[in-house]
């Protein structure tokens, strides 16, 4: 890592602290057009912080790329960031400072979908705007939050379309392996319901959960392989989540599990998780996301200019949650610059309908669901850590946050 | 240990003995700290015991009070079979303990430590519930006055010195009213003049219950004047006056010879 | 390598009428083509037995085939490129790489497989084998047979029959068929059992043969996956016991509760990678880096101990409570400390190739060789530890301090420099176990955290000061928890051994192996 | 063995301010939600923030009483007291879920949105009884009441102490974490519950629930000071300061040490309970990661800070920790840890006492 980040730090932290110190007291009132604030609440500490320092980071970047452009409606911006340590109760109780305290005109953060639900309730009753820009589960709406990851028939569905499709190796049967929290239960459940409507029977799903953190997958995978045996060709779908992922595939690897054999598709591996990883026995496995850091084009190629300069390591990667961030504060700025405010009741109609030619290459739309249309991607594992897209969507797909294969939505009003 | 199996006790004799040892051995990892050892102590009786380093004596006030429980043998109490209890258990049955190294509530005042100790309900509501009584206040001041602390009452256990300590801990075991005294080397750290005060005062209890005392200090002893017990490699050498004893060629050789 | 394609054209020619020469160039454009194109165009660049075949699937197979804007299909040779078609020489100036996706590598491995079967090379005909095996046809029979009838090498030979029965099984041969099945059921592998099945679908005649096939092969998986269950739990045991030998030292030795412990386990593993690192600019060191970062993780890490025990620790002997509190606060530091030098990521830590992969151990049993490797390197540090303890002098004045430090002290012993040195051991052996954790788990900031819980129970467990009682702690949590896990799932089956620890700590307050006697009653 | 550092709560002249200082600091803390109230631009004006913070940092303290009651005066270290705080979280979060009713995202009557979700068709039997907020503040106290004394039990009957019942306890909190992290236990797995809507009729995330919320906690640690302070000045208090000098000599003196440990731990385990019941409606979430042990450790740490053995020390510590770290995490997000990691070192090691340590004149 680069020392680049630190000292950005220092320069938040010296802003906090002028803000923390006259916290009891009247603000100071900023001579002329005060600057517009961009909390960032993204974990910096504990378990999270290998995946939402990298975000923490895109959005500093962002801040300096939007000053680097004379800053918005003629304003400057700051970042206010915190650190909500991974404590979900933390997650709340920041929202609420970076709202009441620091009075921030939009946030952008969260990872997991707990410190999600978490902060929800924070934004609503303060009415403030968060930008969530990670892949979930969908299955909720919230007026405050606008969603710029993938709802799962952005990424679960396409991907086990392939999986199933003579290209992704004609699979019949699957192994749904995930860890135990509301993501990958959900993905699994929407995907045993597609699975079901595809005729692909119960007795040829194997369903199973772990812990987070989980790091002895000899178990797991040698019953992954018995199953494999029963005269079908058979594939995984991972939705394992963050720390789990390297000893997961450090035993696919062991255990001789190649992707011509039983591939594996996962919907939380991308190239920040395989820069732990010695990908060369995982070569052909696979990864479904919204972008891809091995994308061709100009607005790709800006964006890995933007950030390798802004991290100062030409060999630093992307991923999709960060591409997400990215799209999620041009989409914002332009909000801005077309309601000619930060207010929240002003910017929140003007997201809606906003588009912009993402780094994936593909324009994406605001919809009224407070979600993107976005392409889908698979890729494959290369040696090298990258992925190598095998498969995409022709278009854009509007996310569907309530999933069709749930029941419970069948009544619901779309 | 059954009931059934252990020796039927007197109890029409006029002084059934307090404490009852038979057989008692202790093994730790085959080494054997008690061999087969027996003691019977009277009501009333004040006794002595003495017994090189190693000799058992330690163990065997572990046993009474139900630190350690026996590998074999009988211990009783009046008619209560002691290797079933626990040590709270023992205690409220009326057996008292000073340890070798005086132990008490550092934390805590003199007339604290002396309050804990005083026979009352033990429960932990009941503790809730204390409140310190005329009479109650009257009997530690006067146990204090006993034992020479009364200046120091409200003065933290911590800041005693070693005799006072020493002192400290014997009128907690006052406090505790209890029908035998189980008191581990009590004179040791004392002055001359404090030995022979501690001396006549555990005759002095001694009349109304019985004391075991152990002690290096032969001065002491014999100022006690009581019958003596010898203890070697976990049994009992010898038993009588502590004349009888200091000519016995076997206590001469454990503790001269060899 | 000419002498070779020659005998390649020459077993083609006899093995196979010859077919039109042009097939091979015409079969060529397709792997210009969509994924689709190229899997069918590998498939047909297989069947063919052309020998020029050969350079194009390798070139595919590396990913150093490349497709010129016109079409052409370049091939390398020395270091240019050659037209895959023509063979001359071609400029590869705006050519890009042909992509495989798995269904072509699925396809390759077949083709070159049936190309591969002649190779000189005795691995290379078994790899050849086995990838037939995988990707059978009836077209294979005649080549397999062939093969087999020249083969000298008994397993290769045994690869090839098996792969014969494979191709079998699909073939119209109703008799080779049956022959099949049996040599299948006796293989007794996972791969046999799921051809069996397949075929049992499609031939409905010979269910009660594929049966009493499958039926064998069952009762032979059932003692391996029972074997295989065994190895896991030893496994898991070999990790808890590398991570809690340091403890045993530390705690059940010394008394002192450190709470760092996971944390120095996490240094030991970024030891490990930067010896990596270091080594992977000395190419000739290279190979070596994980032997050398097992002394460099023990040092580090002692080193740290030795600071830590000396600068802090040793204000607060007799306090444990105490310590356990500020040791987590150096936790804490430590962890946030590694975080801002080395980022929040994973850092990559790669496995020496004798680390890879499964080893096949007599009757089948698959064990994987990095964990096989942690089950010895665990028994090797116990032995050490045991012989610094038993055997040395740093042993002896260790165990003289501990027993009774005032009389050590007087007999010349300087207690302070055995506090330090025994507390620097206890943390080097954390740091090895950091070595050992990067070749299983992530080398982050949070690895030790995962640790420290499971860690602490087995010292308990196996009972405090004894080395026997953690290795036989280790290693009976180990073996439960994995014999558990196919009823309870991993996280339940966690949770009833430590449930059932607590309970028996109730009858053995000290532990499996307690140490009796007065001086533990102190 | 345990730890003999001193002291009971300073006599004498220095207890009459120690009271005084309380009542101040209680006075002050009630005129919070009424300073809320003042228009935003008054100079006295205290933000939603303040008073959220500030109502979540009473039940940390009432949490921080809890455990000082069993390690900072019967000696017992329970690593686990997290877990207790925790449970009592979720029961009253399994109320508070009943409380949505049909305004969850699926819209069922009695099932909360997850249940929904993983296909639960009735209510688990030990959900029942959860819509009544009686039942709910009962089982608050009871349940981790009922685990306190099973674990204390057999913990303290085989004299497990010291050290090693802070490893028992800390697996104790760490199994509970790993079992309810499970989606199958029926408590919403690793989200827990969130988004509730009210509490006793009251809308939350209004100011005046925000008050409600914030009296309640303070009425809850009036009481819990005062409950303490009458066992502490009790002699029971001199029985548990003798417990945790000296375990076995006040078994001799014939003290049932194993009822007065279950005692002590049982009630604290119960009023850490309650004040993870006060605390999850303040902060609108309950997770599995409550009962991390780290978190257990924390709370432990806010009583060495403060001064253990001294009530005033356990209230002082979860104050200044927490509004420590409240300040750190937003000036230093990346340093804060080495802030704070560096106070706990330097606490132990220069201030036995903690911060009470430096105002109090008693010597030991």
């Amino acid at each position: 890592m680069t020392s680049k980040p630190l000292i950005m730090t220092r320069r938040a932290a010296l802003t906090g602290l002028g803000t923390a110190l006259a916290l009891p007291a009247i603000r100071p009132a900023w001579a002329q057009g005060a600057p517009i604030k961009v909390g960032v609440l993204h974990s910096l500490s504990g378990t999270m912080a290998i995946s939402e320092t990298a975000l923490r980071d895109t959005v500093l970047m962002m801040v300096d790329y939007a000053n680097s452009k004379g800053g918005l409606l003629g304003r400057k911006l700051e970042a206010v960031v915190v650190d909500p340590a991974s404590n979900w109760p933390l997650f709340a109780e920041k929202a609420r400072e970076l709202l009441q305290v620091h009075k921030v005109d939009v946030t952008f953060g969260c990872w997991t979908s707990v410190s999600r639900k978490s902060v929800l309730p924070v934004f609503e009753e303060l009415k403030g705007l968060l930008f969530y820009p990670v892949q979930y589960e969908g299955e909720e709406e919230s007026p405050n939050i606008f969603y710029t990851g993938a709802a799962p028939n952005q990424q679960a569905i396409p991907a086990v379309e392939y999986l199933m499709s003579p290209d992704g190796g004609d699979a019949r049967r699957i192994v749904l392996l995930g860890t135990d929290y509301v993501y990958p239960r959900t993905t699994n459940r929407i995907l045993r319901g597609f699975l079901t409507s595809k005729g692909i029977g119960n007795a040829d799903i194997m369903e199973e959960y772990t812990p987070f953190g989980h790091s002895d997958w000899q178990g797991i995978v040698s019953r992954v392989k018995r199953f494999a045996s029963e005269g079908k060709k058979t594939a995984i779908v991972s939705t394992i989540n963050g720390d789990a992922n390297v000893p997961f595939y450090r035993e696919l690897g062991n255990q001789g599990i190649k992707a011509e054999d039983i591939p594996c598709i996962a919907f939380s591996v991308g190239e920040e998780e395989l820069a732990g990883i010695d990908t060369r026995p995982l070569v052909g496995h696979l990864a479904a996301w919204n972008y891809f850091m091995s994308v061709k084009g100009a607005p790709n190629e800006e964006f890995l200019k933007l950030w390798q300069a802004y991290i100062k390591n030409p060999k630093r990667v992307t991923n999709d949650p960060m591409e997400a961030t990215y799209t999620g504060f041009r989409m914002w700025m332009q909000a801005v610059q077309k309601a000619g405010t930060t207010a929240v009741a002003q910017v929140t109609p003007a997201l809606i309908g906003q588009t912009l030619m993402a780094p994936c290459g593909y324009e994406e739309t605001m919809l009224p669901n407070h979600h993107l249309s976005k392409p889908v991607f698979i890729g494959e594992v290369q040696a090298d850590g990258q992925f190598n897209i095998v498969w995409k969507t022709p278009t854009a797909v509007p996310a569907e946050n309530w999933s069709q294969f749930i029941p419970e939505n069948a009544n619901r009003k779309k | 240990m059954s009931d059934e199996i252990s020796p039927p006790l007197d109890r029409t004799k006029p002084a059934a003995p307090v404490l009852y040892l038979d057989g008692v051995s202790v093994v730790f990892d085959g080494f054997r700290a008690l061999n087969n050892l027996s003691l019977v102590v009277d009501p009333g009786e004040l006794r002595a015991i003495i017994g090189p380093n190693g000799a058992g004596k330690t163990t065997m006030m572990d046993v009474i009070t139900g630190k350690t429980r026996p590998t074999a043998g009988v211990v009783r109490f009046r008619d209560h079979d002691l290797t079933r209890l626990d040590e709270a258990s023992i205690a409220n049955l009326g057996i008292g303990r000073k340890f070798q190294k005086p132990t008490m509530f550092d934390a805590l005042t003199v007339f604290e430590n002396l309050e804990l100790a005083l026979k009352a309900p033990r429960g932990p509501l009941a503790c809730l519930r204390w409140a310190l009584t005329g009479e109650a206040r009257r009997r530690i001041e006067s146990v204090m006055e006993e034992v020479g602390l009364a200046a120091r009452a409200q003065d933290r256990a911590a800041i005693l010195s070693h005799g006072q300590r020493q002192w400290l801990e014997i009128g907690m075991l006052l406090m505790q009213d209890p029908e035998l005294l189980l008191v581990d080397e009590p004179v040791a750290g004392m002055t001359d003049q404090e030995t022979e005060h501690t001396a006549a005062l555990l005759v002095r209890i001694a009349g109304k219950r019985s004391v075991v005392v152990v002690e290096h200090d032969l001065e002491f002893v014999r100022a006690l004047g009581s019958k003596v017990t010898v203890l070697c490699e976990g049994s009992m050498l010898s038993e009588g006056s502590i004349d009888h004893v200091q000519n016995d060629p076997r206590v001469i050789e454990v503790y001269l010879g060899r | 390598m000419t002498r070779f394609i020659l005998r390649i054209a020459v077993f083609l020619l006899l093995a196979l009428p010859a077919r039109a020469q042009d097939a091979f160039t015409g079969a060529l454009p397709g792997l210009a083509g969509g994924f689709g194109e190229i899997a069918a165009s590998v498939e047909r660049l297989g069947s063919l037995g052309d020998p020029r075949a050969l350079p194009v699937l390798r070139a595919l197979q590396d990913g150093t085939l490349r497709k010129a804007a016109d079409g052409r299909l370049l091939v390398p040779q020395g270091t240019g490129f050659v037209d895959a078609a023509t063979g001359q020489p071609a400029d590869a100036a705006g050519a890009e790489a042909v992509r495989l996706n798995n269904r072509v590598r699925q396809a390759l491995r077949g083709a070159l497989g049936r190309l591969q079967l002649v190779s000189p090379d005795a691995a290379e005909r078994g790899a050849a084998a086995e990838a037939i095996f995988r990707s059978r046809g009836a077209d294979d029979v005649p080549l397999l047979q062939a093969a087999i009838r020249r083969e000298a090498v008994p397993e290769v030979r045994a690869k090839m029959e098996l792969a014969l029965a494979a191709a079998q099984l699909v073939a119209s041969d109703e008799s080779a068929k049956r022959e099949a099945v049996a040599r299948l059921g006796a293989a007794g592998t996972v791969e046999a059992r799921a051809l069996l099945l397949e075929a049992r679908a499609t031939n409905p005649g010979m269910a009660t043969a594929i049966d009493v096939s499958i039926a064998s092969i069952d009762r032979t998986l059932s003692f391996r996956r029972a074997a295989e269950t065994l190895f896991q739990g030893l496994s898991l045991g070999s990790v808890l016991l590398l991570a809690a030998l340091g403890l045993a030292v530390t705690f059940g030795v010394m008394g002192v509760i450190n709470m760092a412990h996971g944390e120095f386990v996490m240094l030991g593993a970024y030891a490990t990678y930067m010896v990596q690192e270091f080594c992977r600019g000395v190419p000739w060191l290279a190979p070596w880096s994980l032997l050398l970062s097992v002394p460099a993780a023990f040092l580090v890490t002692a080193a740290c101990g030795a600071a830590l025990e000396r600068g802090l620790i040793r204000h607060l002997y007799g306090r444990p409570l105490e310590t356990l509190l500020m040791t987590f606060g150096v936790g804490m530091i430590l962890q946030q400390a590694v975080r801002l030098a080395f980022g929040a990521q994973n850092r990559e830590v790669i496995s020496p190739a004798w680390m890879q992969g499964t080893l096949t151990l007599p009757g089948g049993i698959a064990v994987t060789q990095n964990r096989l490797w942690i089950i010895v390197f665990g028994l090797i540090v116990l032995a050490l530890v045991f012989a610094a303890i038993r055997l040395t002098r740093f042993g002896l004045e260790m165990r003289a301090v501990v027993q009774n430090r005032r009389i050590a002290a007087t007999m010349g012993i300087r207690t302070g420099r055995v506090d330090a040195m025994t507390f620097a051991f206890g943390s080097g052996l954390a740091g090895l176990a950091g070595v050992a954790l990067s070749q299983i788990d992530n080398v982050s900031p949070n690895l030790g955290t995962g640790y420290i819980i499971d860690s602490f129970m087995v010292v308990v467990f196996g009972g405090v000061g004894s080395l026997a009682g953690t290795l036989v702690g280790a290693m009976t949590l180990g073996v439960v928890n994995k014999v558990l896990e196919p009823w309870a799932g991993a996280v339940l089956a966690k949770v009833f051994v430590l449930v059932a620890i607590m309970l028996f700590i109730q009858r053995r307050p000290k532990g499996l192996f307690a140490l009796k006697g007065r001086a533990a009653e102190s | 063995m345990s730890a003999t550092l001193a002291s009971p709560a300073p006599a004498g002249t220095g207890r009459l301010t120690i009271r005084l200082v309380l009542l101040g600091a209680v006075l002050l803390l009630a005129l919070l939600p009424a300073l809320n109230r003042l228009p935003a631009d008054s100079a006295l004006h205290v933000s939603d923030f303040i008073v959220s913070i500030t109502g979540k940092w009473i039940t940390y303290a009432i949490l921080a009483l809890a455990i000082d009651l069993a390690w900072g005066y019967a000696g017992i270290l329970s690593l686990g007291h997290g877990a207790f705080f925790a449970l009592g979280g979720y029961a009253i979060g399994m109320h508070l879920m009943r409380l949505i009713g049909p305004r969850g995202v699926y819209g069922h009557p009695t099932l909360p949105d997850f249940m929904v979700f993983l296909g639960y068709k009735d209510l688990p039997w030990y959900w029942l009884g959860f819509e009544h907020f009686p039942y709910a503040i009962l089982m608050a106290m009871a349940v981790p009441g009922a685990l306190a004394a099973v674990v204390g039990y057999l913990a303290f009957r085989s004299r497990i102490t010291g050290v090693y019942l802070s490893i028992i306890t800390q697996a104790m909190t760490y199994a509970l974490m790993l079992a309810f992290f499970r989606n199958d236990m029926g408590f919403g797995g690793n989200n827990g519950f969130t988004d509730f809507k009210e509490l006793l009729g009251m809308p939350l995330n209004t100011a005046n629930a925000r008050a409600a919320l914030f009296y309640a906690s303070l009425a809850l640690l009036v009481a819990s000071v005062l409950i303490c302070a009458r066992i502490t000045r009790s002699k029971l208090g001199r029985v548990l300061v003798a417990i945790r000098d000296a375990e076995s000599r006040v078994r001799f003196l014939g003290y049932d040490v194993t009822r007065h440990k279950l005692f002590v731990f049982v009630l604290s385990a119960m009023l850490a309970g309650l004040a993870g019941a006060l605390y999850v409606p303040q902060v609108g979430i309950i997770n599995p990661g409550e009962f991390s042990p780290g978190n257990s450790i924390e709370a432990v740490i806010w009583v060495a800070v403060g001064g253990r053995g001294t009530l005033v020390g356990a209230l002082l510590g979860a104050f200044s920790v927490n509004a420590l770290k409240t300040w750190l995490t937003t000036v230093a997000p990346d340093l804060w840890l080495f802030a704070l990691g560096g106070l706990f070192v330097a606490v132990t090691l220069f201030l036995p006492r903690g911060l009470v340590g430096l105002f109090s004149k008693t010597t030991t």
